[in-house]
């Protein structure tokens, strides 16, 4: 039984994240003594938060078979149309005002995608890519963005909400846990509830493995892909929500360009690019590994210079080491072929 | 209560000016196996597309359960019984066996839910209609092609299906595997199911038939009973033309041995594989799926490094690195799975039949000539009698017949010595296989060694001068063809059990 | 060689086209700036215009400019992404005849004259002494720049430490990080504080330059518990950063109007074009900029005293 | 003689894929759409000028993206690759040819140091091509990656400030104007597209990459050397890639780790714009080129309105895609529905 659960593990993409986490981990407690303490797990706990997000909701996509790299510019104008409402109206109710109408906004700007995708049958690359375009053009020339420095009071009361405070006994320190986080699980567990308990959810694991074998079964695919679409624009529009709370500001570019690094964090997770396969587990590990690697360069201590390089030498070991061994473990015919 | 299923009256289906049905009429009794059979493009598809509600016809209509609707959705089928089994078999290769067979169900009645301990439920209810042992939690992307196809089926049967078409359902099969369908398709028509089945294989399609109806160039040219048919008649009506399956006779071996395999084996595939070949041979390897043909076949090719043993080409020992060296030693593969393997759907027809030898028709440095590429191109394409207008045209407008003489064009162009073809004619219809069968004795007749791999009995008993049998991964015996009948080797494939299924 | 296009064959008679190009806009710096061209095209009725690239990016930011010269405008103010990328794009501008002058681009050499609203050192060095005020001038401290290609933020936090080094004693620079990098992004510069102050409890201060820093070291100073024990100084705008020089976690910032750099650009190009004599103590009509000095050792970087310092006392005077 | 060209392959070719018909009516409407409007400066040779001396920059980038897409690709790293062997050519320029060198001596450290930047460019591409082909990760993130690796090569060997005061020869050669009208970096951009056209319709290695991009596993079965293949392209897209950052050099006289880092999805948007399947196998060389000129006429045209402000770029270059990909969609009859029809996930 253990056995046939070790095995298993090590033929999975988790296992070699989960390693690679590790290892880190404990190099980077050598390097700095800082790194299994109760104030460190916690501020990356927190700077998961908003990756965390978006990385369950590029994984949606790329389960059922396609790419978005649209959902930081759909987060970016959901949020700064948001913000700029209620700022310009003074708003000082509740905290539900603006994530109502981030998530309705971002539903909105999800189903401009769904309509395309749904509709055409083109890579999802494309699409988004234009449609990416078309959210900061609509974003930085029609509301002619530009930073908020104050926003509505519950919103900034939300971002500085702390679950608990982390103190490190030895220096001292605190960190705060941000109530945030309880989103990122929330969203976690529902989007595990929809992928394996939904018809939905499977209907997205059936587009991705055969798209016309789904339509045949009997899945409507047009409206599950849909539907898909508006769901992951909500969770983004959550996310940069809660990046703005978070930060007390709306920096209107502050997310734009992340949507690379996201989708190395869901396939360094192990999911297949190609979609179909993949796992939510996967998908946090691969985000707790950017995040570690791109929040711990000091702590490690890696010169600023050498930052950059330190991280993508990262991306390309760590992403070597799961195909290596996959490639290892997996079909004999594939591998030889 | 109907006297038919399903009545398909004057269907008209046309593609952007093709037209692919002209007036079809098509009735299938409750409890009848119906065998539709034509050649490649013929409109088979496309009639069955007709019938399950994915493509409205342009004209006719269609009678289910007795009523007659002039456009069917495809959920009206379903629900009017009508299942089909894909030739793909429309399943998903990531998701487990349990979830493949209860998704259809689950779909069916509405459920938004999932409780994974009725799909478990459905699942063995499903498995259990015909018997079928599989581990529900494999994914079915690791099953084999049988087991895949198995899964199809007993899903279809969750619906109370009252008819069941199958689409081409045993081209991917062994003789082995297609007794058992066979089996489990008489016990479905003994619970009153009917069957529509689509093949090309004439000596399945009479023994299990009951009635026929052969489409050509999109019209039935015939419906009839069997009684009232005999191969020749059942080409005539499909080919619109008559022919004579020659058998293979040995005229030009060669002296040396061309290819020699001494003691080869591949973990995990076969041991011990000892044969030589001669030029101006075919020589036949059978066994059933799994039995490590592939894997001889690709290790012969380079696609495999053998672990153990010796290979020798023209008396000289050769260890291959990889598929080029092999191609360089003249040797030259026809895939099993043409679409997946051996095509580029998207590429011209010219760009598929030269890309192995494209470095040959170079001029200098890499740049290559045109001219000579589309002149070499077009020898082919007369050569192989491929019917193809242009051959700028993608591969992906050919029917599977003219595509397998794509693959084979590609490595006749080459010049190979030793050709490997694994399943030649998987998939193609009498017509072409008649015509690939001509090709193949020719080369033979002009000197190239060719090795057959193939479980269809009548093909390697009538092309090859000799067979070898594989089994578990070892070659139990040699046959002569000329003293075994088919009936012997078939029952020489199947006689050891633990020979079967990995 | 080209001729200073249609529009330009006679520009004596004071119709002159002025284009201002920025870095880019989303940062508020720039929108700010543009306020100051719109009002200077109020008050003269010139055609002066704002157009910027829509990122951050040398590259881009030449390409505006190529199509301005393409376009023929009198006049290009820019306010360089990088003033080496721009030397080639600036130097057509000059040969077509156009005139070229700059602002916080003081390494330029093809432009007739840059104007600093004040010396980027002395700048740096001032940003230290609000620091070194809240460190009580001693302890230890770092840099932090937007990005490590930042010429100007590279300047100033240079000319912070060298300031240090000569008027701050007690402090000391953290050898081991001088200087990190926000990648101009309020959560970048957070999680790099927070960090820093983990790996090196001694830390004390934290020198900013982009705008973006002093209020993400001081969410992190504020999360960890160390208000009051460490600190951080740098430039921002009053309405952005009220909350935080209003609660304490960072005493002063500094910054200059770029309202009033965008006019005083505007002003210098029109006093070159109608062949106005530029000199020291020019004047260009708006405060902090009325006497323009030429910097030590040249004849085009005019720098002006144009920075202001706020606080919790004076943040709500701005208006901006 | 006429009709024999028109009916002539290449020209045949064009006209029946119904997307490059379409992508070359757009850029004749938007053409004469600025000429209209505002003719005065739009009709300039300096606006052409203009154009040519910009394009070339994200042009030549954009041909490695393509080559590496039609294999099913991607190559996100070229603009690190550009900076990279940029900064490796300015840095070697300046010691082989510090200020007061001879005009020989500055005309061979100029030669030495394009040929260091090809050669640089040549091997980071092909650990791009080892990575792919080799150790089998994702392109997607194999250049990532690599995109990180080289922008941070060129940071530690800068410290991030730009390598600037190159011999001036450098830039007047290549920033300058043959017969003072043509600019040069559009020459290269010229003789790139020409190479990479030749490679791609003349050479087996062009047909070899899409057969690669078609199906890799029939490739390999028809004795294709697929990881050779993979590697050659990628090699070839760095090489493209570091041809840019020599044009950049020349453009600002400098060289800096950061410059262009807005071209990275830039060149991915021209390149399927341009027709090319991301899913491999499919695409002209001319629809890319297209796509080329169609973005840098719509910047060039709408700087041209003060008003206008360049947030509303990614606006109308988002719009244009996806209306150009929705016409191509619902004309049925264009071969691109069967361009794409490939399901996405055979990637
Ligand atoms: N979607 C389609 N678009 C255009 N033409 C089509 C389409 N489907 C089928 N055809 C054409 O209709 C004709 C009949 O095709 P169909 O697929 O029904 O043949 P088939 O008898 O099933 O052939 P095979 O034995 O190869 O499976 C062919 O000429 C084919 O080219
Ligand atoms: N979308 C399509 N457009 C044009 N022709 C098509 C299309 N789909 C199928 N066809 C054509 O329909 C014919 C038969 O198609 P089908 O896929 O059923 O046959 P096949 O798989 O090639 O052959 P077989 O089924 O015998 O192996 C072929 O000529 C094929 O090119
Ligand atoms: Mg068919
Ligand atoms: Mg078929």
């Amino acid at each position: 039984m253990i056995k046939r659960f070790l095995a298993r593990a090590v033929r999975s993409n988790e296992f070699y994240v989960l390693l690679v986490i590790v290892a880190l981990g404990v190099v980077i407690q050598v390097r700095s003594g800082q790194f299994f303490t109760a104030n460190n797990l916690v501020d990356i706990a927190n700077a998961m938060v908003v990756p965390g997000l978006f990385a369950i909701g590029a994984f949606l996509v790329i389960v059922s078979g396609g790419i978005d790299v649209s959902f930081p510019a759909l987060a970016s104008l959901a949020v700064y149309a948001t913000t700029r409402v209620l700022v310009d109206t003074g708003y000082t109710g509740g905290v539900w005002l603006p994530f109502l109408l981030a998530m309705v906004l971002g539903g909105l700007l999800g189903a401009f995608n769904g309509l395309f995708i749904a509709r055409l049958a083109l890579p999802t690359l494309i699409i988004t890519l234009g449609t990416a375009s078309v959210f900061s053009g609509v974003m930085q020339g029609v509301l002619n963005s530009v930073q908020i420095p104050n926003i509505p009071p519950s919103m900034e009361a939300f971002g500085t909400a702390t679950l608990f405070v982390a103190r490190n006994p030895e220096s001292g320190l605190t960190s705060n846990m941000p109530v945030s986080f309880l989103i990122l699980v929330a969203v976690l567990a529902l989007a595990f509830v929809l992928l394996r308990f939904t018809m939905f959810g499977r209907g997205i694991y059936a587009i991705g493995g055969d798209e016309s074998a789904a339509a045949r079964a009997g899945f409507k695919v047009r409206r599950i892909k849909f539907w898909l679409y508006v769901i992951v624009g909500v969770i983004a529009a959550v996310a940069g929500l809660i990046r703005t709370s978070m930060m007390g500001q709306m920096h209107p570019t502050n997310l734009l360009g992340m949507e690379m690094m996201v989708i190395a964090a869901v396939v360094l997770g192990g999911t297949a690019i190609t979609g179909g396969t993949g796992s939510l587990t996967g998908v946090m590990l691969g985000t707790l590994l950017i995040t570690i690697v791109q929040n711990s360069m000091i702590l490690i201590g890696i010169p600023t210079f050498w930052q950059g390089f330190s991280l993508g030498l990262l991306i390309i070991v760590g992403t070597g080491i799961s195909a290596v061994q996959l490639a290892r473990s997996g079909n004999r015919l594939r591998a030889a072929v | 209560m109907a006297d038919s299923v399903i009545a398909v009256r004057g269907v008209t289906k046309s593609f952007s000016g093709v037209k692919a049905l002209k007036g079809v009429d098509l009735e299938i009794r409750p409890g009848e196996i119906h065998c539709l059979a034509g050649e490649n493009g013929s409109g088979k598809s496309t009639l069955i597309k007709v019938i399950s509600g994915v493509y409205t016809p342009d004209e006719g209509t269609i009678e289910l359960n007795g009523t007659a609707h002039s456009r069917l959705a495809p959920i009206d089928a379903i629900m009017g019984g009508v299942q089909v089994i894909y030739q793909d078999f429309s399943v998903f290769p990531n998701l487990s066996v349990m979830e493949n067979l209860a998704l259809n169900t689950e779909l069916a009645s509405k459920r938004k839910l999932v409780n994974w301990r009725r799909f478990r439920r459905i699942a063995e209810e499903a498995v259990a209609q015909i018997d079928f042992k599989v581990d529900l939690d494999a994914r079915v992307g690791t099953l084999s092609v049988a087991d895949r196809q198995l899964v199809a089926i007993s899903r279809a049967l969750m619906h109370d299906a009252k008819l069941i078409i199958m689409d081409e359902p045993t081209t991917a099969l062994t003789k082995k595997e297609v007794d058992a369908l066979f089996r489990i398709i008489l016990d479905l028509k003994a619970r009153g199911i009917s069957i529509l089945f689509v093949s090309h294989k004439l000596e399945e399609v009479f023994e299990i038939s009951e009635r026929f109806t052969i489409l050509r160039n999109g019209e039935v040219a015939a419906t009839c009973l069997p009684e009232e048919l005999d191969r020749r008649k059942f080409s005539y009506f499909m080919t619109g033309r008559e022919f004579e399956d020659g058998r293979f006779t040995l005229t030009n071996r060669s002296d040396e041995p061309v290819l020699e395999a001494t003691g080869l084996g591949l973990q995990g595939g076969f041991e011990d594989v000892t044969f030589a070949l001669h030029g101006g041979e075919i020589l036949g390897i059978t066994g059933l799926l799994g039995s490590g043909r592939t894997e001889l076949a690709l290790t012969l090719f380079g696609a495999f490094r053998a672990d153990a043993g010796e290979l020798r080409i023209k008396g000289r020992p050769v260890t291959f690195h990889g598929v080029r060296d092999a191609v360089d030693a003249g040797v030259g593969y026809v895939p099993e799975d043409r679409l997946t393997e051996g095509l580029f759907l998207e590429r011209s027809i010219g760009d598929n039949i030269v890309i192995a030898e494209i470095d040959n028709v170079a001029v200098s440095a890499g740049v290559y000539d045109d001219t000579r590429k589309r002149a070499e191109a077009d020898r082919w394409i007369s050569e192989l009698r491929i019917a193809a207008h242009d051959q700028d045209n993608a591969a992906s407008t050919l029917s599977g017949g003219n595509q397998q003489r794509i693959v084979l064009a590609k490595w006749l162009a080459t010049r190979p010595d030793i050709l490997i073809l694994n399943g030649p004619t998987v998939g193609v219809d009498i017509g072409s296989k008649h015509d690939i069968h001509q090709i193949l004795q020719q080369l033979a007749g002009e000197g190239i060694a060719v090795i057959v791999i193939s479980d269809d009995i009548p093909e390697v008993i009538q092309n090859c001068n000799r067979i070898l049998l594989l089994k578990a991964g070892r070659i139990v015996q040699e046959l002569d063809p000329a003293t075994t009948s088919e009936a012997q080797l078939a029952a020489l494939m199947t006689s050891d059990t633990t020979g079967g299924q990995q | 060689a080209g001729s200073p296009a249609p529009s330009g064959s006679a520009p004596a008679d004071g119709d002159f086209t002025i284009a201002v190009v920025p870095k880019d806009a989303t940062n508020p710096w720039f929108v700010r700036m543009e306020e100051g061209v719109k009002k200077y095209a109020a008050d003269t009725g010139l055609n002066v215009f704002q157009k910027g690239p829509a990122e951050t990016d040398a590259t881009m930011q030449a390409q505006v400019i190529q199509d301005l010269i393409a376009q023929g405008v009198d006049a290009i103010a820019v306010v360089p992404v990088d003033p080496g990328a721009l030397e080639t794009v600036l130097k057509e501008a000059m040969d077509a005849g156009i005139v070229v002058v700059t602002h916080e681009g003081a390494s330029q050499q093809n432009t007739m004259y840059d104007i600093e609203a004040f010396n980027n050192a002395d700048y740096g060095a001032f940003i230290m002494d609000n620091l070194a005020e809240a460190m009580g001038g001693e302890g230890l401290y770092t840099t932090m720049v937007g990005h490590v290609t930042n010429a100007s933020h590279n300047e100033w936090a240079d000319g912070g430490v060298a300031h240090q080094a000569e008027a701050y004693p007690n402090m000391t620079l953290l050898e081991a990080e001088p200087r990190v990098e926000s990648q101009d992004d309020g959560e970048v510069a957070y999680q790099t504080a927070k960090e820093l102050l983990k790996k090196y409890p001694d830390l004390k201060g934290i020198m900013g330059t982009s705008s973006f820093d002093a209020p993400g070291v001081a969410r992190a100073i504020e999360e960890l518990g160390l208000k009051g024990k460490v600190f951080t100084a740098g430039t921002g705008m009053p309405a952005a950063n009220k909350q935080i020089l209003v609660d304490g976690s960072v005493s002063a910032l500094t910054l200059w109007d770029p309202a009033d750099a965008g006019y005083a650009m505007a002003e210098l190009a029109r006093k070159i074009l109608a062949g106005e004599e530029i000199g020291d103590t020019v004047d260009l009509k708006v405060k902090g900029y009325e006497a323009m000095k030429f910097a030590e050792g040249s004849d085009k970087v005019l720098e002006g005293n144009g920075w202001v310092v706020i606080n919790k006392d004076n943040v709500d005077s701005f208006g901006f | 003689m006429t009709s024999n060209i028109l009916e002539s392959r290449p020209v045949r070719a064009i006209t029946r894929d119904s997307h490059l018909v379409r992508l070359l009516g757009m850029l004749v409407a938007i053409v004469a759409l600025f000429a209209l409007v505002k003719p005065e400066s739009f009709l300039n040779l300096r606006t052409w000028q203009s154009m040519a001396i910009q394009f070339p920059e994200y042009g030549l980038l954009a041909l490695g993206v393509m080559l590496t897409m039609m294999t099913a690709g991607i190559d996100l790293s070229v603009v690190g690759i550009a900076n990279m062997t940029s900064i490796g050519a300015a840095v070697l320029m300046l010691s082989l040819a510090p200020e007061g060198a001879s005009g020989g001596q500055v005309a061979l450290a100029i030669a030495v140091s394009i040929a260091f930047a090809l050669v640089v460019g040549a091997l980071a591409g092909t650990l791009n091509g080892l990575l792919v082909a080799k150790v089998r990760i994702p392109p997607i993130l194999v250049t990532l990656g690599t995109l990180e690796l080289f922008t941070g090569i060129a940071i530690i060997i800068t410290a991030g400030k730009p390598v600037s005061g190159l011999p001036p020869a450098y830039g007047e050669v290549f920033a300058g104007k043959l017969f003072g009208v043509v600019p040069v970096p559009v020459i290269v951009f010229a003789f790139a597209v020409a190479v990479v056209g030749l490679v791609m319709n003349k050479t087996a290695f062009g047909t070899k990459i899409l057969m690669l991009g078609t199906n890799a596993t029939a490739a390999r079965l028809s004795g294709l050397n697929t990881t050779g293949l993979l590697v050659r392209t990628y090699l070839f897209s760095g090489v493209l890639a570091s041809l840019g950052g020599l044009v950049m050099l020349a453009n600002y006289n400098s060289a800096k780790a950061d410059y262009g880092s807005t071209y990275t999805l830039l060149t991915v948007l021209i390149v399927v714009l341009g027709g090319v399947n991301p899913n491999g196998g499919s695409g002209r060389l001319f629809g890319v080129v297209l796509a080329v000129l169609i973005l840098q006429v719509l910047s060039s045209g709408l700087n041209m309105f003060p008003n206008v402000s360049n947030f509303y770029r990614p606006l109308i270059w988002g719009g244009v895609l996806l209306a150009v990909m929705a016409a191509n969609y619902f004309s049925k009859d264009g071969p691109l529905l069967r361009r794409f029809s490939r399901k996405e996930r055979s990637a």
